[in-house]
């Protein structure tokens, strides 16, 4: 499966999620924000970091690049775009995914192992992730506290476009576990769509036993095994 | 541009910290008298921080050569050592002291920036952070502000700019009151093929200029640097406080890896301390050639800024580029590609001299060499410390034992300086680039260096690297271990011993995780060399030092000197902060610090106690500290030989797969060693990982259980092997030369301790408590 | 001719930042504080001979869709 | 009643946040800016019945020590 993922100026995370997905057999490359996404892309990865520096809000200049103009054209075609952690805030601002990423509550950048409970077995980036299991992933980030009105947070339930809530070790979702005030501990969304996703937590940093945890390999593995299933939908 | 500029007087050479002879000499080198602009870089260039006129003899008794050094100490911006396979890794270690007195936020955001720029200067790409802070205490609400700031700083630039920070240490004293210490550390990767110099060579090449825009931040900060830190001189500080932007940093690092990729860098530098002018007088002098740069092409924030301000002037994120005549081209692109501002500033000559244009005239005329190589030199007079006597003379005999050790357990543990510092760098982002093996947490941080972590190559590399790759073959990937340690109660109470022992417990962290030494970098934060007193401290902890990074073949690669500590109260602690990196050979030789299974054998390596100690290990030992109010007395002793065969011995045993855990002694003893030992694995948040086990000691002969508890004798590590291979482990340290012991069994619940005349036992969660939450706690104290 | 924008936190939106001042003033004895609200300051400056009509259809817009995000900030825009 | 407190950073400190707006503005076509400077709004609600005057020494101190960062920024106050 050919990956592409975007790099705007400070996206730091882009190199990871290239390693993660080569590692696991795939092909991935980068994307510059000035340019399109090359033919042939079966999936996009908006990668984490800090896209301008996060001046002004995270994402929110990141949002205008030219490249984005083209993965909302994929996503449009029903493409799968991933957005991790400041590329969910980007999809978050530019529209792609409802709602917003605000300060933690505790207004102190976080970085740490948590545990995500899968909400939603139906997407192409939840479907191979092992039943019950909850996930050991970390977080890196001082605004991922999820903010969404609620209209907008009873119609996510309403079509399960919940995909990931921290939890404790058990499963259980509950406050202690939930590291940024992020409104029902959701830690990712997808679209009505279920082709766009954003998550806070980075598997790219999880899918290694000498990085010590696995887990976020099958986020990625859901999303191979869709594109066995399905040639690209959204190829432009 | 101000056209007037002042008269020089006695009183304005006095202003600018140059003494009357270092200005005749100013004087000499020109063969008239400076113009003020001249003046201005004679005054930063000669400063402590650019010439390390005060410690330049000092710093030249530290060993700097072992076959691996690439580029030795002094040479260039930072030292680059071989790590094998055709790569290396270029590290520092830099102080921003004073800035972060006066602004603890941009303090310590521009000494990160101002690191990492050192080492993508050298051609390495940065990939990793650690850092040395120090506090007053955590009662006062001016240090707490202090001490949210530096951390909310350091966590702001390395997380924006995409560096794992994994490693540091954290000490709160009252000495440090209103003079903290912020010590930054990076490491950065590269081939051997990609070292770049920052030398300016190449008559008639094209200088660069590429960055943002110079304001008149931060004027004269090298030279502020250099004086006593005083209420005066932080309300005086001339210009603007530095303000770093790491997102610009970030573009400025990718761009010149690039850049250095396609051949067309003749030489680079980073505008440090004292800006433009440091970096054009050190690359010409390094290359002996001349330079010649034309003001009005810098681009400028302000409007009006002199010539002065502008040679002056420490806005941050700028690098200097000499580039090879014809391949303008290529820098434009790349440049104009990460929306750089650059500018083409002046030109590479054959005079000798760094000569500055500005509207037209004149203003700098300075042979190069002369002022970087001729500054002048002091041998400064030492005195022994009165205070040293009362110290050496301080016995135990009026300090009763310990009477609750499960509660002075308690209180050493929530102690901030022995307590976790899960609350700092929990703040800082020590994951991303996907290589941290060991996180923050225990004795070292381990990071693999994979095929990302290099700069880019260039093509006619790319192909040299491809031809002598084998098909099919893996990247060769490295480990590597960092600690940064340094103990400056010890220092303060026996610079000589303390010195050896801050090495010594740097190169002990690194063996209780598998690694072997390459090589240390070390930042001297110290008082007012003028003073004889403080210039021994100063010039005993180097003696210290030297000895010891001798002794476990780990030359000094660079490092920094901050002199002038100081509080309104006295001066700081003298802290020679050391970071020491290592090498670990095989991925399976990764070893952390707490107990792994139920039933494993915990063994003692090196002596309980040093009987040969008056004060057996409690001179300057925290639990004086802590329980008795009192910080006195003779450090212990450090014995280097046996810290070597100690160092040896453990990470032999490692390599030969035997040892399951190890952490090393340090501040609050065995007690507290062995508690971390129990509880400091976490596995996620709120959910750490408990192991606990059963102690005795009551093998060893009569002694203070204080003593055998909390005392801090040297080259002791804690380590576990399964219960097989218990005897084994201790007849091979044995057989080495190192005290072995079996002390007791992992498993259970609760930590157990035995000795002759006590015992406890408690749950690992009551003493887990006290110990992760003790920083959270003190933080949120609200107010006053 | 400058711009001022003030954007603030949509009042359904948590705002631990105005919280955190609010009780660190309340500590500090400022009993009559009742609530602290923290948002965004942006000046612009735009270039001489500026049209006045146009420079504000320009910002609202800018306003609107950049410089604020709806779903969590109101924004406010003023000319002089 | 209400005070307003704007926070700015000092003309003379770099502004990387104001920079970098000012380059996606002018990417975004609006080519008329020419500065643009980023800062905090706070906005404070009182108790109703507290004497101006008093409010108004208070929050100067508190906007000057406290919400500020006197070597980087200035601060104004205003009462309504
Ligand atoms: N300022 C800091 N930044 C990052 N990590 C830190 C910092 N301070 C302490 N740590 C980490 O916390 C752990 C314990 O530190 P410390 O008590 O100094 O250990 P040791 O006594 O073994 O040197 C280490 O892993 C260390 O790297
Ligand atoms: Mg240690």
């Amino acid at each position: 499966m050919n990956f592409s993922v975007l790099q705007f100026p400070a996206s730091n995370c882009d190199q990871d999620a290239v390693h993660a997905i080569r590692r696991l057999g795939h092909h991935a490359r980068l994307v510059w924000h000035k340019d399109n996404l090359p033919a042939g892309t079966d999936a996009v990865i908006v990668p984490g970091g800090f896209s301008y520096g996060d001046y002004l809000r995270c994402g929110a200049i990141a949002r205008f690049s030219p490249v984005m103009q083209s993965v909302r054209q994929f996503a449009d075609k029903g493409g799968w775009v991933l957005g991790i952690c400041n590329g969910f805030q980007v999809l978050t601002e530019a529209g792609l995914l409802p709602g917003a990423l605000v300060r933690n509550r505790d207004l102190q950048f976080h970085c740490e192992q948590v545990y995500l409970k899968t909400a939603a077995a139906d997407t192409p980036f939840t479907r191979r992730i092992p039943a019950d299991k909850p996930l050991r992933i970390p977080i890196a980030h001082g605004e991922g506290c999820y903010y969404a009105d609620e209209a907008t947070l009873a119609e996510l339930r309403a079509n399960g476009q919940v995909l990931w809530q921290y939890c404790d070790s058990e499963g259980n979702v509950t406050d202690q576990a939930n590291p940024n005030g992020a409104l029902h501990n959701i830690a990712g969304i997808c679209n009505k769509g279920r082709n766009v996703a954003g998550l806070m937590p980075h598997p790219e940093r999880a899918c290694e036993a000498l990085l010590g945890s696995e887990d976020g390999k099958w986020i990625f593995e859901s999303l191979f095994e869709a594109g066995r299933e399905r040639p690209a939908a959204g190829t432009p | 541009m101000s056209m007037t500029e002042p008269a020089i007087t006695p009183d304005l050479v006095a202003k600018h910290n140059l003494t009357p002879e270092e200005y005749q000499h100013a004087v000499k080198i020109l063969g008239r008298n400076p113009t003020y602009t001249e003046l201005g870089i004679f005054s930063v260039m000669w400063s402590e921080h650019c010439s390390y006129k005060n410690t330049r003899p000092l710093l030249k008794t530290f060993p700097t050569r072992s076959p691996r050094i690439l580029v030795g100490a002094g040479e260039e911006n930072a030292g680059i050592i071989d790590i094998g396979h055709g790569l290396a890794v270029a590290f520092k270690i830099e102080s921003h002291n004073h800035p972060s007195a006066v602004e603890p936020f941009q303090g310590a955001t521009t000494g990160v920036g101002g690191i990492i720029r050192d080492i993508f200067t050298m051609g390495a790409r940065p990939v990793c952070a650690a850092n040395s802070l120090r506090f007053g205490e955590l009662s006062s609400a001016e240090v707490r502000r202090l001490f949210s700031g530096v951390v909310q700083g350091i966590a702001h630039y390395g997380n924006c700019f995409g560096i794992p920070t994994v490693a540091g240490e954290v000490y709160f004293d009252r000495s440090y009151e209103g003079n903290p210490l912020v010590n930054a550390f990076c490491l950065g990767v590269l081939r051997h093929e990609q070292i770049t110099r920052g030398a300016a060579h190449g008559v008639g090449n094209p200088v660069f200029y590429v960055g943002p825009a110079t304001g008149r931040d931060g004027l004269a900060g090298a030279a502020f640097a250099s004086q006593d830190l005083t209420e005066a001189s932080a309300e005086q500080q001339r210009g603007a406080v530095q303000v770093g932007d790491p997102f610009m940093e970030k573009l400025v690092c990718e761009a010149c890896l690039e850049l250095l990729a396609t051949g067309a860098v003749a030489g680079m530098q980073d505008m440090g301390a004292a800006g433009l002018t440091c970096s054009t007088c050190e690359m010409a002098a390094r290359a002996g050639t001349g330079i010649e740069i034309e003001l009005d092409k810098v681009p400028q924030r302000a409007p009006g800024m002199s010539s002065y301000e502008i040679m002056l002037s420490e806005s941050q994120e700028r690098m200097l580029v000499v580039v090879h005549k014809g391949r303008e081209e290529e820098v434009k692109r790349i440049f104009d590609k990460w929306d750089l501002p650059w500018a083409e500033i002046g030109v590479i000559t054959d005079t000798g001299h760094m000569v500055v244009r500005h509207g037209g005239r004149q203003v700098v005329n300075i042979p190069a060499r002369k002022i970087a190589d001729e500054s002048p030199v002091y041998h400064r007079e030492a005195v022994e410390p009165a205070y040293l006597q009362a110290v050496r003379a301080f016995r135990l005999d009026g300090v009763p034992d310990t009477v609750q050790p499960l509660e002075d357990l308690k209180r050493l543990l929530a102690w901030p300086s022995i307590a976790s510092k899960n609350w700092v760098y929990r703040q800082y982002d020590h994951q991303v680039r996907a290589g941290t093996v060991v996180l923050p947490g225990s004795d070292a941080a381990v990071i693999r260096i994979k095929e990302d972590c290099l700069p880019v190559m260039s093509a006619e590399l790319a192909a040299r690297v491809e031809s002598q790759t084998a098909p099919g073959q893996a990247f060769p990937e490295k480990y590597l271990a960092l600690t940064v340690d340094c103990n400056g109660t010890y220092v303060y109470l026996d610079p000589y011993e303390g010195g050896k022992a801050a090495v010594t417990e740097a190169c002990r962290n690194l063996a209780c995780s598998g690694a072997i030494p390459l090589g240390a970098t070390d930042n001297l934060n110290m008082a007012n060399p003028h003073k004889p007193e403080l210039f021994w401290q100063i010039r005993e902890s180097v003696r210290g030092l030297a000895e010891a990074c001798r002794a476990f073949d780990a030359p000094v690669t660079g490092g920094n000197c901050s002199l002038y500590n100081q509080n309104p109260n006295g001066p700081i602690d003298p802290t020679p902060t050391v970071a020491v990196v290592g090498l670990i050979e095989k991925p399976e030789h990764i070893t952390t610090q707490w107990f792994k299974d139920e039933g494993d054998t915990i063994i003692l390596l090196g002596e309980a106690v040093d009987l040969g100690d008056p004060l057996l290990g409690l001179g300057g030992s925290a639990w004086l500290q802590v329980v008795h109010g009192l910080k006195t007395g003779a450090p212990p002793r450090c014995d280097l030989e046996a810290a070597r065969t100690l160092h040896t011995t453990l990470v032999g045993l490692i390599q030969s797969g035997l040892i399951k855990s190890a952490h090393d002694c340090s501040e609050g003893g065995l007690a507290v060693t062995l508690a971390e030992c129990t509880m400091s694995r976490m596995e996620a948040r709120g959910t750490p990982r408990f192991m606990g086990a059963t102690v005795d000691l009551s093998e060893w002969p009569e002694t203070r259980t204080s003593a055998l508890l909390f005392g801090e004798t040297q080259s002791r590590v804690v380590a576990t092997c399964t219960s097989r291979d218990g005897c084994k482990v201790v007849e091979r340290a044995r057989l080495m030369g190192v005290p072995a012991q079996i002390i007791g069994k992992v498993g259970g619940e609760r930590l157990t301790l035995k000795t002759r005349g006590s015992e406890f036992s408690a749950s690992v969660d009551e003493l887990h408590h006290p110990w992760w939450n003790s920083l959270a706690k003190h933080m949120n104290q609200p107010g006053e | 001719m400058k711009a001022k924008i003030i954007i603030t936190p949509k009042k359904a939106v948590l705002d631990p930042q105005g919280k955190t001042v609010q009780n660190a003033l309340a500590h500090m004895g400022y009993t009559a504080v009742t609530g602290v609200h923290i948002g965004k300051y942006v000046e612009i400056d735009l270039a001489p001979g500026t049209d006045r009509a146009a420079a504000e259809a320009a910002l609202s817009e800018a306003g609107r869709k950049f410089l604020s995000n709806p779903v969590i900030e109101d924004f406010k825009l003023e000319l002089e």
